[in-house]
Protein backbone atom coordinates (compact mmCIF):
# COMPACT_ATOMS: atom_id res chain seq x y z
CA UNK A 1 0.00 0.00 0.00
CA UNK A 2 1.24 3.39 -1.18
CA UNK A 3 1.82 6.68 0.94
CA UNK A 4 -1.49 7.91 2.62
CA UNK A 5 -2.63 11.22 -0.30
CA UNK A 6 -3.07 14.33 1.68
CA UNK A 7 -4.51 17.52 1.03
CA UNK A 8 -4.16 20.79 2.68
CA UNK A 9 -7.50 22.70 3.80
CA UNK A 10 -7.28 26.34 4.94
CA UNK A 11 -9.82 28.62 7.00
CA UNK A 12 -10.29 32.19 6.80
CA UNK A 13 -12.09 34.78 8.43
CA UNK A 14 -15.26 33.87 10.51
CA UNK A 15 -14.76 30.07 9.53
CA UNK A 16 -11.03 29.59 11.08
CA UNK A 17 -12.85 32.20 14.27
CA UNK A 18 -15.34 29.05 14.35
CA UNK A 19 -13.22 26.36 13.80
CA UNK A 20 -10.30 27.70 16.63
CA UNK A 21 -7.77 26.59 13.42
CA UNK A 22 -6.21 27.95 10.57
CA UNK A 23 -5.56 24.91 8.52
CA UNK A 24 -5.65 21.15 8.87
CA UNK A 25 -4.62 18.43 6.65
CA UNK A 26 -7.18 15.64 5.13
CA UNK A 27 -7.04 12.53 3.19
CA UNK A 28 -7.60 13.36 -0.39
CA UNK A 29 -10.12 11.30 -2.63
CA UNK A 30 -13.01 12.57 -1.25
CA UNK A 31 -15.06 14.93 -2.88
CA UNK A 32 -15.36 18.39 -1.53
CA UNK A 33 -18.86 18.18 -1.00
CA UNK A 34 -17.54 14.91 1.43
CA UNK A 35 -15.26 17.21 2.81
CA UNK A 36 -17.60 20.17 3.26
CA UNK A 37 -19.82 18.06 5.46
CA UNK A 38 -17.24 16.99 7.71
CA UNK A 39 -16.17 20.43 8.54
CA UNK A 40 -18.56 22.15 11.15
CA UNK A 41 -19.02 25.31 9.65
CA UNK A 42 -22.07 24.33 6.82
CA UNK A 43 -24.02 26.76 8.54
CA UNK A 44 -21.82 30.26 7.02
CA UNK A 45 -24.04 31.07 4.16
CA UNK A 46 -22.51 31.49 1.44
CA UNK A 47 -19.34 29.23 2.08
CA UNK A 48 -16.90 30.11 -0.82
CA UNK A 49 -14.25 27.53 -2.08
CA UNK A 50 -11.62 27.36 -3.32
CA UNK A 51 -9.03 24.70 -4.90
CA UNK A 52 -5.82 25.96 -5.47
CA UNK A 53 -5.89 29.43 -4.85
CA UNK A 54 -8.98 29.46 -7.57
CA UNK A 55 -12.77 29.85 -6.59
CA UNK A 56 -14.93 27.03 -7.43
CA UNK A 57 -18.76 25.87 -7.22
CA UNK A 58 -18.06 22.32 -8.50
CA UNK A 59 -18.79 19.84 -5.17
CA UNK A 60 -18.14 16.58 -6.49
CA UNK A 61 -14.67 17.74 -7.78
CA UNK A 62 -12.44 14.73 -6.21
CA UNK A 63 -9.82 16.02 -4.46
CA UNK A 64 -6.11 14.97 -5.93
CA UNK A 65 -2.97 14.68 -3.54
CA UNK A 66 -1.42 18.23 -2.92
CA UNK A 67 -4.68 19.95 -3.68
CA UNK A 68 -4.96 23.39 -1.55
CA UNK A 69 -8.65 23.45 -0.23
CA UNK A 70 -9.73 26.79 1.38
CA UNK A 71 -12.92 27.56 3.00
CA UNK A 72 -14.24 31.26 3.10
CA UNK A 73 -17.02 33.61 4.37
CA UNK A 74 -17.80 35.86 1.86
CA UNK A 75 -14.89 38.66 0.75
CA UNK A 76 -15.27 42.12 2.06
CA UNK A 77 -12.01 43.89 1.00
CA UNK A 78 -11.82 47.06 -1.01
CA UNK B 1 8.84 50.61 -10.62
CA UNK B 2 6.46 49.02 -8.41
CA UNK B 3 4.15 45.92 -9.19
CA UNK B 4 0.87 47.13 -10.93
CA UNK B 5 -1.04 45.07 -9.00
CA UNK B 6 -0.25 44.30 -5.32
CA UNK B 7 -0.99 43.84 -2.02
CA UNK B 8 0.85 45.58 0.88
CA UNK B 9 1.12 46.17 4.01
CA UNK B 10 2.22 49.84 3.52
CA UNK B 11 0.81 53.18 2.41
CA UNK B 12 0.74 54.06 -1.18
CA UNK B 13 0.45 57.89 -3.49
CA UNK B 14 -2.52 58.27 -5.51
CA UNK B 15 -0.57 60.36 -7.77
CA UNK B 16 2.78 58.24 -7.87
CA UNK B 17 0.59 55.42 -9.23
CA UNK B 18 -1.31 57.54 -11.58
CA UNK B 19 1.92 59.04 -13.11
CA UNK B 20 3.33 55.40 -13.43
CA UNK B 21 0.52 54.46 -15.59
CA UNK B 22 0.47 57.73 -17.79
CA UNK B 23 4.29 57.39 -18.33
CA UNK B 24 3.44 53.96 -20.04
CA UNK B 25 1.13 55.92 -23.21
CA UNK B 26 0.84 59.28 -24.61
CA UNK B 27 -2.67 57.57 -26.44
CA UNK B 28 -4.09 57.96 -22.83
CA UNK B 29 -7.01 60.59 -22.56
CA UNK B 30 -8.92 59.85 -19.87
CA UNK B 31 -7.59 58.91 -16.03
CA UNK B 32 -9.77 57.35 -14.24
CA UNK B 33 -9.72 56.62 -10.15
CA UNK B 34 -11.48 54.83 -7.26
CA UNK B 35 -9.64 55.60 -3.76
CA UNK B 36 -11.26 53.72 -0.49
CA UNK B 37 -10.64 54.90 2.18
CA UNK B 38 -11.41 54.20 6.00
CA UNK B 39 -14.67 55.86 7.45
CA UNK B 40 -15.33 56.68 11.14
CA UNK B 41 -18.87 55.06 11.18
CA UNK B 42 -20.32 52.18 9.26
CA UNK B 43 -24.01 50.69 9.71
CA UNK B 44 -24.33 53.04 12.22
CA UNK B 45 -21.35 52.05 14.75
CA UNK B 46 -18.61 54.42 15.75
CA UNK B 47 -15.32 52.06 14.49
CA UNK B 48 -12.27 52.51 15.66
CA UNK B 49 -10.05 50.74 13.63
CA UNK B 50 -10.38 47.75 10.71
CA UNK B 51 -7.86 44.93 10.33
CA UNK B 52 -7.78 43.08 6.96
CA UNK B 53 -7.01 39.49 6.75
CA UNK B 54 -6.10 37.92 3.04
CA UNK B 55 -5.84 34.40 1.60
CA UNK B 56 -1.70 35.73 0.51
CA UNK B 57 -1.36 33.18 -2.39
CA UNK B 58 -4.65 34.09 -3.80
CA UNK B 59 -5.11 37.53 -3.48
CA UNK B 60 -2.71 39.28 -5.68
CA UNK B 61 -3.72 36.47 -8.33
CA UNK B 62 -7.19 37.08 -8.62
CA UNK B 63 -6.20 41.10 -8.37
CA UNK B 64 -3.96 40.17 -11.58
CA UNK B 65 -7.49 38.12 -13.00
CA UNK B 66 -9.35 40.99 -12.86
CA UNK B 67 -7.13 43.39 -14.48
CA UNK B 68 -6.29 41.46 -17.28
CA UNK B 69 -10.19 40.59 -17.48
CA UNK B 70 -11.41 44.01 -17.63
CA UNK B 71 -8.45 45.30 -20.49
CA UNK B 72 -10.42 42.28 -22.42
CA UNK B 73 -13.60 43.47 -21.45
CA UNK B 74 -13.42 47.16 -22.01
CA UNK B 75 -11.27 49.12 -23.95
CA UNK B 76 -8.54 50.28 -21.70
CA UNK B 77 -4.96 51.12 -22.05
CA UNK B 78 -3.76 50.22 -19.07
CA UNK B 79 -4.71 49.14 -15.19
CA UNK B 80 -3.05 49.43 -11.69
CA UNK B 81 -4.83 48.55 -8.74
CA UNK B 82 -3.03 48.29 -4.74
CA UNK B 83 -5.08 47.03 -1.55
CA UNK B 84 -3.52 47.18 1.70
CA UNK B 85 -3.57 44.68 4.29
CA UNK B 86 -3.23 46.26 7.92
CA UNK B 87 -4.80 47.66 10.36
CA UNK B 88 -5.87 50.96 9.29
CA UNK B 89 -8.08 53.82 11.14
CA UNK B 90 -10.64 56.56 10.08
CA UNK B 91 -9.38 58.49 7.01
CA UNK B 92 -6.58 55.88 5.89
CA UNK B 93 -6.24 54.67 2.89
CA UNK B 94 -7.17 51.28 1.76
CA UNK B 95 -7.42 50.45 -1.79
CA UNK B 96 -6.75 51.95 -5.23
CA UNK B 97 -7.70 51.75 -8.83
CA UNK B 98 -6.17 53.54 -11.67
CA UNK B 99 -7.49 52.84 -15.38
CA UNK B 100 -6.14 55.14 -18.12
CA UNK B 101 -7.47 54.60 -21.59
CA UNK B 102 -8.25 56.92 -25.07
CA UNK B 103 -11.64 58.02 -24.32
CA UNK B 104 -13.80 58.37 -21.18
CA UNK B 105 -16.53 56.21 -21.02
CA UNK B 106 -14.76 52.72 -21.12
CA UNK B 107 -12.14 54.24 -18.02
CA UNK B 108 -15.21 54.87 -16.08
CA UNK B 109 -16.85 51.23 -16.69
CA UNK B 110 -13.28 49.16 -16.45
CA UNK B 111 -12.82 51.07 -13.05
CA UNK B 112 -16.55 50.35 -11.43
CA UNK B 113 -16.33 47.54 -12.44
CA UNK B 114 -13.03 46.51 -11.05
CA UNK B 115 -13.99 47.73 -7.55
CA UNK B 116 -17.50 45.77 -7.67
CA UNK B 117 -15.76 42.87 -9.07
CA UNK B 118 -12.65 43.13 -6.28
CA UNK B 119 -15.12 42.92 -3.55
CA UNK B 120 -16.91 40.06 -5.00
CA UNK B 121 -13.91 37.90 -6.09
CA UNK B 122 -10.83 38.77 -4.24
CA UNK B 123 -10.52 36.82 -0.69
CA UNK B 124 -9.58 39.99 1.55
CA UNK B 125 -11.64 40.06 4.59
CA UNK B 126 -12.37 43.25 6.78
CA UNK B 127 -12.58 43.11 10.68
CA UNK B 128 -14.11 46.11 12.10
CA UNK B 129 -13.29 47.75 15.71
CA UNK B 130 -15.99 48.70 17.60
CA UNK B 131 -17.50 50.28 21.03
CA UNK B 132 -19.02 46.74 21.16
CA UNK B 133 -15.98 44.69 20.20
CA UNK B 134 -14.45 43.55 16.95
CA UNK B 135 -16.82 42.23 13.95
CA UNK B 136 -16.31 40.35 10.74
CA UNK B 137 -17.77 42.34 8.13
CA UNK B 138 -19.78 40.47 6.02
CA UNK B 139 -21.91 43.01 3.36
CA UNK B 140 -20.17 44.47 0.74
CA UNK B 141 -22.43 47.51 -0.02
CA UNK C 1 -6.27 76.58 0.36
CA UNK C 2 -7.76 76.88 -3.30
CA UNK C 3 -11.05 77.48 -4.83
CA UNK C 4 -12.96 74.07 -5.04
CA UNK C 5 -14.37 75.14 -8.47
CA UNK C 6 -11.56 76.81 -10.69
CA UNK C 7 -10.34 77.69 -13.89
CA UNK C 8 -6.83 78.43 -14.36
CA UNK C 9 -3.44 78.97 -16.61
CA UNK C 10 -1.40 76.75 -14.36
CA UNK C 11 -1.05 73.09 -14.23
CA UNK C 12 -2.66 71.35 -11.05
CA UNK C 13 -1.80 68.41 -8.71
CA UNK C 14 -4.15 65.56 -8.68
CA UNK C 15 -2.51 64.74 -4.85
CA UNK C 16 -3.29 68.01 -3.82
CA UNK C 17 -6.84 68.43 -4.88
CA UNK C 18 -7.84 64.50 -3.47
CA UNK C 19 -6.26 65.84 -0.13
CA UNK C 20 -8.32 69.09 0.53
CA UNK C 21 -11.35 67.03 -0.63
CA UNK C 22 -10.68 63.95 1.77
CA UNK C 23 -9.72 66.84 4.45
CA UNK C 24 -13.66 68.32 4.63
CA UNK C 25 -14.86 64.79 5.98
CA UNK C 26 -13.83 61.55 7.50
CA UNK C 27 -17.46 59.93 6.72
CA UNK C 28 -15.90 59.96 2.63
CA UNK C 29 -15.17 56.12 2.02
CA UNK C 30 -14.98 56.47 -1.89
CA UNK C 31 -13.23 58.87 -4.08
CA UNK C 32 -13.65 58.81 -7.77
CA UNK C 33 -11.55 61.14 -10.01
CA UNK C 34 -11.38 62.29 -13.73
CA UNK C 35 -8.41 63.43 -15.31
CA UNK C 36 -8.32 64.18 -18.55
CA UNK C 37 -4.72 64.96 -20.48
CA UNK C 38 -3.88 66.17 -24.02
CA UNK C 39 -2.96 63.00 -26.51
CA UNK C 40 -0.74 62.69 -29.20
CA UNK C 41 -3.24 62.01 -31.56
CA UNK C 42 -6.89 62.69 -32.58
CA UNK C 43 -9.15 61.49 -35.28
CA UNK C 44 -5.90 59.99 -36.54
CA UNK C 45 -4.31 63.34 -36.93
CA UNK C 46 -1.03 63.88 -34.72
CA UNK C 47 -1.69 66.75 -32.43
CA UNK C 48 1.10 69.00 -31.87
CA UNK C 49 -0.72 71.19 -28.88
CA UNK C 50 -3.87 72.27 -27.93
CA UNK C 51 -5.21 75.63 -27.16
CA UNK C 52 -7.88 76.34 -24.98
CA UNK C 53 -10.45 79.29 -25.01
CA UNK C 54 -12.83 80.54 -22.40
CA UNK C 55 -16.11 82.68 -22.17
CA UNK C 56 -14.35 83.52 -18.94
CA UNK C 57 -17.28 85.43 -17.12
CA UNK C 58 -19.39 82.19 -17.97
CA UNK C 59 -16.92 79.65 -17.88
CA UNK C 60 -16.43 78.66 -13.86
CA UNK C 61 -19.98 79.41 -13.07
CA UNK C 62 -20.89 77.15 -15.20
CA UNK C 63 -18.80 74.72 -13.72
CA UNK C 64 -20.09 76.11 -9.73
CA UNK C 65 -23.51 75.52 -11.52
CA UNK C 66 -22.90 71.87 -12.67
CA UNK C 67 -21.01 70.84 -9.10
CA UNK C 68 -24.25 72.01 -7.32
CA UNK C 69 -26.70 70.32 -9.73
CA UNK C 70 -24.61 67.41 -9.02
CA UNK C 71 -24.68 67.58 -5.21
CA UNK C 72 -28.14 67.50 -4.95
CA UNK C 73 -28.97 64.92 -7.61
CA UNK C 74 -26.08 62.40 -6.56
CA UNK C 75 -25.80 61.21 -2.26
CA UNK C 76 -21.82 62.93 -2.88
CA UNK C 77 -20.30 64.89 0.01
CA UNK C 78 -18.18 67.28 -1.77
CA UNK C 79 -16.82 67.89 -5.34
CA UNK C 80 -13.69 69.38 -6.21
CA UNK C 81 -13.21 70.74 -10.55
CA UNK C 82 -10.01 72.39 -12.52
CA UNK C 83 -10.15 73.21 -15.65
CA UNK C 84 -6.50 74.78 -17.41
CA UNK C 85 -6.96 77.48 -19.87
CA UNK C 86 -3.63 77.90 -21.83
CA UNK C 87 -1.62 76.00 -24.59
CA UNK C 88 -1.22 72.39 -23.68
CA UNK C 89 0.49 69.39 -25.67
CA UNK C 90 0.73 65.69 -25.47
CA UNK C 91 0.63 63.88 -21.58
CA UNK C 92 -0.29 67.66 -20.16
CA UNK C 93 -3.08 67.64 -17.82
CA UNK C 94 -6.45 69.43 -19.12
CA UNK C 95 -9.07 68.74 -16.64
CA UNK C 96 -9.63 67.18 -13.25
CA UNK C 97 -12.51 66.44 -11.67
CA UNK C 98 -12.91 64.29 -7.57
CA UNK C 99 -15.98 63.55 -6.31
CA UNK C 100 -15.75 61.97 -2.48
CA UNK C 101 -19.25 60.21 -1.16
CA UNK C 102 -19.98 57.70 1.90
CA UNK C 103 -20.55 54.85 -0.86
CA UNK C 104 -19.25 54.10 -4.00
CA UNK C 105 -21.57 54.22 -6.54
CA UNK C 106 -22.84 57.95 -6.78
CA UNK C 107 -19.11 58.76 -6.64
CA UNK C 108 -18.78 57.07 -10.06
CA UNK C 109 -22.40 58.46 -11.55
CA UNK C 110 -21.47 61.72 -10.45
CA UNK C 111 -17.93 62.10 -11.92
CA UNK C 112 -19.34 60.60 -15.24
CA UNK C 113 -21.79 62.76 -15.17
CA UNK C 114 -19.87 65.82 -14.06
CA UNK C 115 -17.55 65.52 -17.28
CA UNK C 116 -19.99 64.82 -19.43
CA UNK C 117 -21.85 68.12 -18.38
CA UNK C 118 -18.96 69.72 -18.20
CA UNK C 119 -18.35 69.12 -21.80
CA UNK C 120 -21.69 70.00 -22.99
CA UNK C 121 -22.41 73.29 -20.90
CA UNK C 122 -19.09 75.25 -20.33
CA UNK C 123 -18.03 77.48 -22.43
CA UNK C 124 -14.18 76.62 -23.64
CA UNK C 125 -13.40 75.31 -27.08
CA UNK C 126 -10.30 73.56 -28.09
CA UNK C 127 -8.43 74.42 -31.08
CA UNK C 128 -5.57 71.93 -32.26
CA UNK C 129 -2.35 72.38 -33.85
CA UNK C 130 -1.44 69.71 -36.50
CA UNK C 131 0.56 69.58 -39.51
CA UNK C 132 -2.51 70.83 -41.69
CA UNK C 133 -2.88 73.94 -39.81
CA UNK C 134 -5.32 74.76 -36.74
CA UNK C 135 -8.63 73.24 -36.20
CA UNK C 136 -11.27 73.93 -33.62
CA UNK C 137 -12.82 70.83 -32.17
CA UNK C 138 -16.30 70.91 -32.64
CA UNK C 139 -17.24 67.00 -31.27
CA UNK C 140 -17.18 65.89 -28.00
CA UNK C 141 -16.09 62.51 -28.40
CA UNK D 1 -35.21 111.60 -26.71
CA UNK D 2 -33.02 109.29 -24.00
CA UNK D 3 -29.90 107.83 -24.63
CA UNK D 4 -30.33 104.77 -26.94
CA UNK D 5 -30.13 101.71 -25.21
CA UNK D 6 -27.17 99.28 -25.42
CA UNK D 7 -26.02 95.57 -25.35
CA UNK D 8 -22.70 93.77 -25.67
CA UNK D 9 -22.34 91.08 -28.16
CA UNK D 10 -19.55 88.62 -27.59
CA UNK D 11 -18.23 86.17 -30.46
CA UNK D 12 -16.18 82.95 -29.14
CA UNK D 13 -14.23 80.46 -30.99
CA UNK D 14 -15.26 80.08 -35.13
CA UNK D 15 -17.79 82.43 -34.75
CA UNK D 16 -15.28 85.19 -34.01
CA UNK D 17 -12.57 83.95 -36.59
CA UNK D 18 -15.64 84.77 -39.20
CA UNK D 19 -16.65 87.27 -37.87
CA UNK D 20 -12.77 88.63 -37.71
CA UNK D 21 -13.82 90.57 -33.99
CA UNK D 22 -14.60 89.22 -30.64
CA UNK D 23 -17.05 91.68 -29.57
CA UNK D 24 -19.30 94.40 -30.76
CA UNK D 25 -22.34 96.80 -29.62
CA UNK D 26 -25.98 96.68 -30.64
CA UNK D 27 -28.76 98.53 -29.99
CA UNK D 28 -31.43 96.83 -26.89
CA UNK D 29 -34.98 96.33 -27.76
CA UNK D 30 -35.12 93.67 -30.84
CA UNK D 31 -35.68 90.35 -29.87
CA UNK D 32 -32.53 87.47 -30.10
CA UNK D 33 -34.11 85.98 -33.12
CA UNK D 34 -33.52 89.36 -34.73
CA UNK D 35 -29.52 89.70 -33.59
CA UNK D 36 -28.68 86.53 -35.02
CA UNK D 37 -30.41 87.75 -37.99
CA UNK D 38 -28.23 90.49 -38.69
CA UNK D 39 -24.80 88.80 -37.44
CA UNK D 40 -23.83 86.55 -40.65
CA UNK D 41 -23.23 83.18 -38.74
CA UNK D 42 -26.35 81.55 -39.11
CA UNK D 43 -24.47 78.55 -40.59
CA UNK D 44 -22.98 77.16 -37.92
CA UNK D 45 -24.91 74.51 -36.32
CA UNK D 46 -25.88 74.82 -33.70
CA UNK D 47 -25.20 78.36 -32.74
CA UNK D 48 -25.03 78.20 -28.52
CA UNK D 49 -26.33 81.40 -27.00
CA UNK D 50 -26.05 83.03 -24.01
CA UNK D 51 -27.43 86.09 -22.51
CA UNK D 52 -25.57 87.53 -19.12
CA UNK D 53 -23.82 84.18 -19.16
CA UNK D 54 -26.62 81.82 -18.51
CA UNK D 55 -27.21 79.65 -21.52
CA UNK D 56 -30.71 80.31 -23.44
CA UNK D 57 -33.03 78.67 -25.83
CA UNK D 58 -35.52 82.01 -26.01
CA UNK D 59 -35.20 83.62 -29.10
CA UNK D 60 -38.30 85.52 -28.34
CA UNK D 61 -36.47 87.04 -25.72
CA UNK D 62 -36.42 90.94 -25.95
CA UNK D 63 -32.88 91.97 -25.35
CA UNK D 64 -32.92 95.08 -22.55
CA UNK D 65 -30.47 97.75 -21.67
CA UNK D 66 -26.92 96.66 -20.78
CA UNK D 67 -27.44 92.55 -21.48
CA UNK D 68 -24.70 90.48 -22.10
CA UNK D 69 -25.11 88.36 -25.26
CA UNK D 70 -22.80 85.38 -26.18
CA UNK D 71 -23.08 83.64 -29.73
CA UNK D 72 -20.86 80.49 -29.35
CA UNK D 73 -19.91 77.58 -31.23
CA UNK D 74 -20.84 74.02 -29.53
CA UNK D 75 -18.42 73.79 -26.54
CA UNK D 76 -15.09 71.45 -26.36
CA UNK D 77 -13.42 71.54 -22.86
CA UNK D 78 -12.43 68.85 -21.00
Amino acid sequence: MGLIQMIKVLFFGVVADKLGQRSTDMQAGQTLAELIDKVDCVDIHPLLVAVNQEQTDDMDYVLQDGDEVALMPPFSGG
Amino acid sequence: MRKAIRIQKEDFSLEEEVNALRQTSQRIGGVTTFLGCARDFSEGRDVFSINFEQYADMAEKAMQTLADEAKAKFNVMDIRMVHRVTTVHAGDQIVLIVVGSEHRKPAFEACEWLIDSLKQRVPIWKKETTPDGDTWVTQHP
